[in-house]
């Protein structure tokens, strides 16, 4: 069963897609001629993994930065990289909070926080923990909230901080805090305020199956972005229509 | 129930592996686990104790940078993976067989020390006494020590088998988590919390996992007592 | 078949020097707790390497540090009664009996299972693990676990020490006979000076892990001055005889030798072979004339050869009986009383009920190599 | 050596917290290790099994499982996270407390086996001598176990230190990641791993953890064999 | 103090079902290997819980299933002497020997440490661990652990099987003094007739799991059918004697009863002092005219009481001395010979050395609960 990557188009994508890929996925299976196979991990580890060789032929990174890392190496076909998602970032807090905050240049968010922790991803490795910083940094209100953040492994472990009420409040994505009824939004940090938030898309320089085009193709497909804008993500990339 | 077993064919395929990738890693570690023990308990060398250490290396590090190690030292351009492959055919990257090593080298420090413990409670002058009685070492090694030191075998192995059902940050990051060939249990349910409305698919994938386990523990179990009765003591 | 021994051998504090070399069929090791007895047998056995020295055994090196030969323990083909039984926990009595037959060939088997199992009573307790066996049980499987390895060579240590006379009885005419029916070489260690002095054809007495004194058994029991003093009621004087007649309607044997005639209850023997009979020193009544109406059925006539009272309130009088050596320990009261002096004629009177069954000499001919002819037992 | 050794005062953190966090989690895990291990192989009651595969859970489990289900029973608004902190004013969240009871518990089945294989090693007669000798069962327990299974204790302690200079997934989800507070040395590893470039760091953390982990490991080694000298058997 | 046993047990196969009571100080458990003779030690020392029956030591009960009473091990204040030593591996020898002490109250505890080490010859084992220790030596310091925890009952399963008869005749007479001036009780299981001889003041016969006889030594030791068939030459008689006199000259005591005068070498009794002495009938020459001019000093006149030759060559004698009941075993063609029938005027004729050095009855007082008074050792 070595062959997967004859048969079948390998993608390896950033964990925090898997419920949107996978029903992009299943919708595309007519358009492909076959579902593809999907590896979550972390964007990280994937492209470690396609550095080493893995049979991947395509890699949904969560970030820029991993994506960058391949195409540095020449390990990805450059002319296939899509800005294909995007996403937003949100500060959450328990479903029972009283906290209501506008976020603006200067909020008092260390005031917020009060003795509790703000969670978020891990502001230097994880990107939304990075988003979250540097909106933080040009909003002003960083310095005075760094001692008191919670980095979690990723954006899940820092959703379930807020939502099990450890900590008061948190950033997270706009798709994370969607779907968890015991956490509420209290505010949008403005686009302005971070770097882009981009999921790429790119196929590897090893893919060999034929029908990895069809598959990225499909992917920017009008039913593809009708099933990720379900998931809460925008979509980035025009429509290619058939 | 029907809630449980609801599975997808994936998930179904997550389950199947990975009790398939624990009974390998456990059935292929236990041979140099034996060793390793034997070497540890009674050996005198030199550098035994990086022998030792390298043993407990997979327990030290984080999981991650064993999963990391192992996927440059074994991976298709790894030098012992391209001479595997090369030499033998032995493809571990991206296979359920590098799943297995993954948990194998995850496991290997419990196993060790496991059934070094047992080996070091042995009675070397039983050992002797069937010397006395015409056994060579290897016959010594297969009527009376291997005998006295199963309680230590098959602790060895059930902690192996439970920790392969419960690894993954090595595992995924070696073999990454491509369904059907490497995505097993402990991959599934990470997968899972990684995005909303997947607590529910990861409980369930959970409590399956704990039942095989919790099967294969009290198979251990009953298989411990039979062996210790078999020593009849008063 | 000899055994040649000339060791050296710290263990801690301890160090043993053992030279001797002996020529019998059943050699005992003889000395006090803590003299090294079951060292030197572990050093026979090759469960040590000794420091420095020479073991032979037979015409076979089994160790030599100046060559640098040392046999490995599985290759010696010994079966070794431990002092501490050393069963096998894991295994029945069955399997720990089967255990060293299984590495025979079965070309050099001998002793059957069944036998050895009905002599030493464990036929019930095959199916038995050995961790819940009563300590007399222990030793007994432990005695058919190595006789049944169809050792060359046997090391005994206190092999009878935790059993009762009634199976003592049984088992020691079945190490007779191996001593005699077969040519393997036995050594036995034993704290039992009338074990040994029944078994032994020859004895070594370890003193600190030194060799005091070794030879013959005749030569080293006669010598009451070698044993320890509690040893010495057991020494006494041990005759070749020949046995002559036999009375069925008391069972009785007569054997004779130079010294004159005794009567032996109980002993199986055919006419004309030769026996062992050990006289101890405690059991002679010395009389100055031939008594008369009295139970013991002995009376040897001879002539006070010496008297040794050293030690005490007794006297050790030996008396030529036509030229053999007979040894009577007698209060020093009693001496006065009758007088006794080198050259008195007096009368050694014996009970016959005293006597060992002895060592009997009927065994196969020592025939060269004992690999290629060795006698079958059972 | 001074690139190794040149670190940010937050790595310095790191290393200082993992040590504590390691031999907090190992001596604290210590006399329940025991109990559970001594319950295991001796008691006999009902829902022994359970206990046993209760303890063997963290195995089982993906690490990240475990810290989720520490979260909600240990933290803050968990039932038995805010019994602590009103009644015993003990909290964990967010503390290196927190990371310790992570660490803790996932090396608990590791500590708890090899105690136990020790404590079934034992010869109860011995125990049974010491009691005829005027000793209580406590007093047994002092004088004749503990020092019986000194080996697998020594064992376990290791085992529970190494394992917890390299545990991060229940850890990380259960305490998260505060730089001086709960980052340990296998956190700022991770995050080393995370960034693209972030290799060298990662590795000079590694070589750290190695290190310290070895130290103890040597440690336990001698210690085993002046406790092994003790018993000068043959 | 009494000892009152009535339990029955299963053992697997095995069933103990022993009722046996003794006021005796020193209790023989003798009997075959596998008899439950360690079992019932065991019972006794509260090793094993019995499935039912009751135990009673000295007024205390220690178990009784009856009324759900079970004294635990560690409140029993018993010293046992295993039959495999089971030291403290991982203490030195002189650690184990502390360590019973410890848990002794200091007004309880009785023995001097350096007394009984240098009694057992252990002063340059004290630093050893036991694992290096030779059989014998291991066994010693056992009976030291033992006694340094000053018990209020002592459990010996045959303390003195791996020792040499130089050390057994250094240690006997510290038990025979244990039993003998302080009160405590001792049972005391042992293969050898000898040692149950010289050191019982009574006996319990075990046979697969029964008490086959209980009582006094010297009755239990004069019905020879009691015991196997390879201890009858150990039996005999005993008799309470008195100490008349002690020439000096020759270190012999003279001892009366109304059977006649004997006279013992080496025996330190002061005249009026009661003595026990164990006549073995193996021991007795039976002479129909007293005999003249020999070496043995002791010859009692009597009359035959009866013959029992049931067993193959031997006749079992038993003659009347004026009213005390003397034991020969001589060959039946002796008897034969001799013409002996009941009724006959005979002389038993015993040399003298083979009297042990017996019971000696000068013990401490016996004064109410032992608790309270109890005499000193050394
Ligand atoms: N747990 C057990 N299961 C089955 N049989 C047992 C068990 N324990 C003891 N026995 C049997 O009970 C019998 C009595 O054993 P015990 O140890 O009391 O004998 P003993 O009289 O002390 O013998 P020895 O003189 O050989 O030491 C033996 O036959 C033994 O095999
Ligand atoms: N490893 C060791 N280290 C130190 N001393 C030892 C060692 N092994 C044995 N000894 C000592 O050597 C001496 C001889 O021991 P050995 O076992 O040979 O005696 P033994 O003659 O068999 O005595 P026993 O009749 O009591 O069994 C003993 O004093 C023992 O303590
Ligand atoms: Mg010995
Ligand atoms: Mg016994």
């Amino acid at each position: 069963s070595g062959a997967v990557a004859q048969e079948k188009v390998t993608v390896f994508a950033a964990a925090s897609l898997k419920n949107a890929l996978d029903a992009v996925n299943t919708a595309c299976e007519a358009d492909v001629g076959e579902q593809a196979t999907v590896s979550y991990a972390a964007s990280s580890a994937l492209a470690k993994q396609i550095e080493e060789g893995a049979p991947a032929d395509v890699f949904m990174s969560a970030d820029l930065d991993w994506m960058k890392y391949l195409s540095d190496k020449n390990l990805i076909k450059a002319d296939t990289e899509t800005k294909l998602l995007g996403n937003s970032i949100v500060l959450v807090a328990p479903a029972d909070s009283k906290i209501e905050a506008k976020i603006e240049k200067g909020f008092d968010l260390a005031g917020l926080l009060g003795d509790g922790r703000l969670a978020m991803a891990n502001v230097d490795a994880v990107p939304a923990g990075k988003y979250g910083k540097a909106s933080l940094e040009s909003l002003g209100a960083w310095a005075s909230v760094e001692g008191k953040v919670a980095q979690a492994e990723n954006v899940r472990a820092a959703l379930a901080l807020v939502s099990t009420g450890e900590a008061p409040l948190g950033i997270v994505y706009k798709t994370d805090a969607a779907a968890d009824p015991k956490v509420k939004v209290v505010g949008t940090f403005p686009e302005d305020t971070h770097p882009p938030i981009v999921y790429p898309v790119a196929q590897t320089a090893d893919s060999k199956d034929d029908d990895t085009p069809a598959f990225l193709k499909c992917l920017q497909s009008a039913k593809a972005k009708e099933l990720f804008e379900a998931q809460g993500f925008t979509v980035l990339a025009p429509v290619v229509s058939n | 129930m029907q809630w449980l077993l609801d599975l997808t064919p994936d998930e179904w395929n997550a389950v199947r592996l990975s009790i398939r990738v624990a009974t390998v890693a456990m059935v292929f570690s236990l041979p140099p686990g034996i060793l390793i023990a034997l070497l540890l308990a009674r050996g005198k060398f030199w550098g035994k104790s990086v022998l030792n250490g390298l043993v407990h290396l997979p327990l030290i590090l984080p999981p991650v940078v064993t999963g990391y190690l192992l996927l440059i030292t074994f991976g298709k351009r790894g030098p012992v993976g391209a001479f595997l492959d090369q030499y033998f055919g032995i493809v571990f990257s991206f296979r359920w067989t590098g799943a297995a090593l993954a948990c194998g080298v995850m496991a290997f420090p419990l196993m060790v020390r496991a059934i070094r413990l047992s080996v070091e409670a042995v009675d070397r002058r039983l050992e002797a006494a069937a010397g006395t009685l015409g056994a060579n070492p290897l016959w010594v090694f297969g009527t009376i020590t291997l005998p006295l030191i199963l309680p230590g075998i098959i602790a060895g192995m059930i902690l192996c088998f439970a920790k392969a059902m419960g690894e993954f940050g090595a595992t995924i990051t070696f073999v990454s988590n491509i369904p059907g060939e490497t995505q097993t249990l402990p991959s599934a349910i990470y997968t899972f919390t990684q995005v909303p409305g997947g607590d529910e698919g990861a409980l369930r994938l959970t409590i399956i996992s704990i039942i095989i386990a919790m099967a294969a523990l009290v198979a251990s179990e009953v298989l411990a007592r039979r062996v210790g009765k078999r020593l009849d003591v008063e | 078949m000899s055994l040649s021994v000339d060791i050296r051998h710290r263990l801690g504090a301890f160090s043993l020097d053992a030279v001797f070399e002996t020529g019998g069929r059943l050699t005992a090791l003889f000395g006090p707790s803590g003299s090294g007895k079951t060292s030197l047998v572990n050093l026979i056995g090759g469960l040590l390497r000794p420091d420095e020295g020479r073991i032979v055994a037979g015409g076979r090196v089994l160790v030599d540090t100046g060559t640098g030969v040392f046999v490995p323990k599985h290759k010696r083909r010994i079966g070794y009664v431990f002092q501490d039984a050393r069963l096998f926990p894991h295994m029945t009595v069955g399997q720990n009996l089967r255990y060293g037959r299984f590495f025979t060939p079965a070309s050099e088997r001998y002793g059957d299972m069944d036998g050895v199992v009905e002599l030493l009573g464990i036929g019930h307790l095959l199916d038995r693990k050995p961790g819940s066996l009563s300590g007399g049980e222990k030793q007994r499987v432990a005695i058919g676990r190595a006789l049944l390895a169809s050792p060359r060579l046997i090391l005994m240590d206190e092999p009878l020490a935790s059993l009762d006379e009634q199976r003592k009885a049984e088992i020691l005419p079945y190490i007779e006979r191996l001593r005699d029916e077969t040519k393997i070489p036995i050594v036995y260690v034993s704290h039992s000076a009338a074990e040994v002095a029944r078994l032994a054809t020859d004895i070594a007495v370890l003193d600190n892990g030194r060799v005091a004194a070794a030879g013959p058994t005749s030569e080293i029991l006669q010598r009451l001055d070698l044993l320890p003093a509690e040893e010495r009621s057991e020494g006494g004087a041990v005759l070749e005889m020949r046995a002559t007649g036999r009375d069925e309607t008391f069972g009785m044997t007569t054997l004779a030798s130079p010294a004159g005639e005794i009567h032996v209850a109980g002993l199986e023997a055919t006419p004309g072979s030769t026996v062992r009979v050990r006289i101890r020193a405690r059991d002679v009544i010395v009389a100055t004339e031939r008594p008369r109406g009295i139970s013991a059925l002995n009376i040897l006539p001879g002539r006070i050869a010496g008297i040794a009272s050293g030690n005490g309130h007794f006297a050790d009088v030996t008396i030529d009986c036509n030229g053999e050596a007979v040894s009577a320990r007698i209060t020093r009261q009693s001496a006065e009383m009758l007088g006794l002096a080198p050259g008195l004629p007096v009368f050694a009177v014996v009970k016959s009920v005293t006597f060992d069954r002895a060592n009997t000499a009927k065994t196969v001919p020592f025939a060269g190599d004992d690999r290629n002819a060795r006698g079958r037992v059972e």
